[in-house]
């Protein structure tokens, strides 16, 4: 058995064994090779899995690797047993998860101010689900603290990295940066009404 | 209406407003904010009979509604320069929808991939004993770990030294003001002369503490009255004469030296030398 | 998707999911197929996953099937777990290092009286860890064992030889043991006792 193949076939047992995302950096460690063949060869794996449309996949987390089972046979495996399901998110929790996912690092006052209510329980709430973190401070008055979506997030929506969040219609183009805001036309209503 | 039945699950204004201008089938762009208002404060009103307890945010986009309205109603045209411009007091409402609405969208988005994740399952974490050498163990050594450990403990090592230290010289205090004042003497019978001036007593490059310790002796010899001082300006130069009686009285000099000393040291150390 | 592809593809979801030994007659059941169909399925994909030589394979036990690791990779599984298993020097056991490294040899006596503690035991702990070792022995009364750091050492810290070790400013002014302590300069005066 060639080398290459020899490693990935020990990726797979690593894979069956953690159980958890597996990180790149350490597989690559055990073989002494770099950080980039291994990335590679667990690439490779994941295509074989998925050209071969075979029941067990691996999928992608912010460097890590991990195997689970194809979304087709979800229907049969609950034939055989009751997976444990996480339980779903709220319509709220949802929106406040969608605005920290796309314009992180963010803070509550954005949040607030984007969904015109308080999110700060809903925040609360994703971080205990350790969906969403605290990720530092923003230089602003107050210092306030700045969230951005954690691993967690990325693994339980099944995204790769956060390049891979589904593209919004030109979401960029209508936020607008606080630092870019003009003075306000003092004919121009105002409903900043969250700030108080 | 049909949002009746919808009450209780609005996110918040804008989802509420959002709800009513789709309902309507408005276009985002050309809200009819009258018709709007007016439904958006139907519904508060009935959220309000229905003892459902209003958040304040829902109130203030009223406010905000009705304020849009009144201007409405306003002629719209500035002129700037040559050119009329016509504004429009919806503006800032309509790209704040628009923002909302976006990341309703990305909400929606995530909900689809959620429930796509669902069906993916993954596997507990085998029982790793069986690959594990129990014998075996790694350890980890880590530069940093060492160097801090080591700083933190010579820190602390000097510390203490430097108590120990500054301990022992209180011991030693007796004998140094005692020698001090005979090295005083000394200078006095070298340079021979009667009067000398403070920085006189001093070596060139003198330490602080050998100043304070000089002057202190200055003044216990002053209190001996074997000493005379004399300062013409505040900060001036401080003139020493030492009197002619010392020397004789040598052992009155001695005991007013263990007495100085005691004024350094600890209570029950004075109190010993009150009972002796 | 062929009807046996898929059911193929299933039972390895279930496989996965299940982790014990499946029952062929209850994979069975799952598709309304006939208990020798099933069993079929489940020794082609043994072959497959023993012919591509995968990291996984599917063991046959009695009328069950399982994946389990490729016996191969136990090795690198092995060291994929063994860092679980890391340990760390104690903060005693590291300065009694330190003193070792920097003012070796040195005797246990040296070593206790710049602690100010005996340090016996943890010197055996060291010794036992092969990061230190008996040098020799000094000259003075009773002959004590001197001690110095090992290979080992060196090794672990990734230092190339004694030189490597990080300077540490007036480390020379600070551990030497007591009885090496300086009198104190008679001219020299402190007023420090008015602290007191």
């Amino acid at each position: 058995m060639s080398s290459k193949k020899k490693i990935k076939s020990a990726y797979e047992s690593m894979l069956f064994v953690w159980g958890e995302p597996l990180d790149v950096k350490v597989a690559a460690e055990i073989f002494n090779i770099n950080w980039k063949d291994a990335y590679d060869y667990f690439k490779e794996l994941q295509m074989e899995y998925e050209q071969e449309g075979r029941g067990i996949q691996i999928r992608e987390i912010d460097k890590t690797f991990q195997f689970c089972t194809n979304h087709e046979n979800s229907e049969y495996i609950e034939r055989l047993c009751t997976p444990v399901k996480v339980k779903k998110l709220s319509q709220s929790a949802l929106e406040v998860l969608a605005i920290i996912a796309y314009k992180q690092p963010v803070t509550r006052g954005e949040i607030d101010s984007i969904r015109g209510i308080k999110s700060e329980r809903v925040i609360e709430g994703l971080v205990k689900k350790e969906l969403v973190a605290e990720v530092g401070r923003s230089t602003g008055i107050g210092r306030p603290v700045l969230y951005g979506t954690t691993p967690v997030f990325l693994k339980n929506f099944g995204f790769k990295d956060l390049k891979d969040l589904p593209e919004i219609d030109d979401i960029e183009g209508i936020i607008h940066d606080d630092s870019e805001s003009v003075a306000p036309d003092p004919q121009q209503i105002s409903i900043d009404f969250i700030k108080s | 209406m049909s949002y009746k039945v919808k009450l209780d699950i609005f996110e918040g204004p804008f989802d509420l407003l959002v709800y009513l201008i789709e309902n309507a089938r408005m276009s985002i762009y050309d809200i009819q904010i009258s018709e709007i208002t007016d439904q958006y404060l139907r519904y508060l009103q009935q959220m309000q009979s229905l003892n459902i307890n209003v958040a304040t945010e829902f109130m203030v986009l009223a406010a905000a509604l009705i304020e849009i309205k009144s201007k409405m109603l306003l002629p719209r045209m500035k002129k700037d320069g040559e050119e009329i411009i016509e504004e429009d007091p919806r503006t800032e409402l309509v790209q704040r929808i628009l923002e909302y609405k976006r990341f309703k969208t990305a909400a929606e988005l995530l909900e689809q991939q959620e429930e796509y994740n669902q069906k993916v399952f993954e596997k507990p974490k085998e029982d790793l004993i069986q690959f594990t050498k129990g014998t075996e163990e790694y350890l980890n050594l880590d530069l940093k770990q060492f160097v801090k450990t080591f700083n933190l403990f010579l820190r602390k090592k000097k510390n203490l030294e430097d108590m120990q230290k500054s301990y022992s010289r209180v011991e030693r205090q007796k004998v140094t003001v005692e020698s001090k004042m005979d090295h005083i003497k000394g200078i006095f019978r070298i340079k021979a002369k009667r009067r000398l001036d403070f920085k006189e007593l001093l070596a060139p490059q003198s330490s602080k503490s050998d100043v304070v310790i000089t002057f202190i002796s200055v003044l216990e010899m002053m209190r001996q009255k074997s000493m005379t001082a004399k300062q013409n300006t505040n900060f001036g130069e401080i003139t020493l004469s030492l009197k002619d009686k010392d020397g004789a009285e040598d052992t009155d000099i001695r005991k007013a030296v263990e007495e100085t000393s005691v004024i350094g040291r600890k209570k029950n150390t004075a109190e010993g030398e009150i009972v002796s």
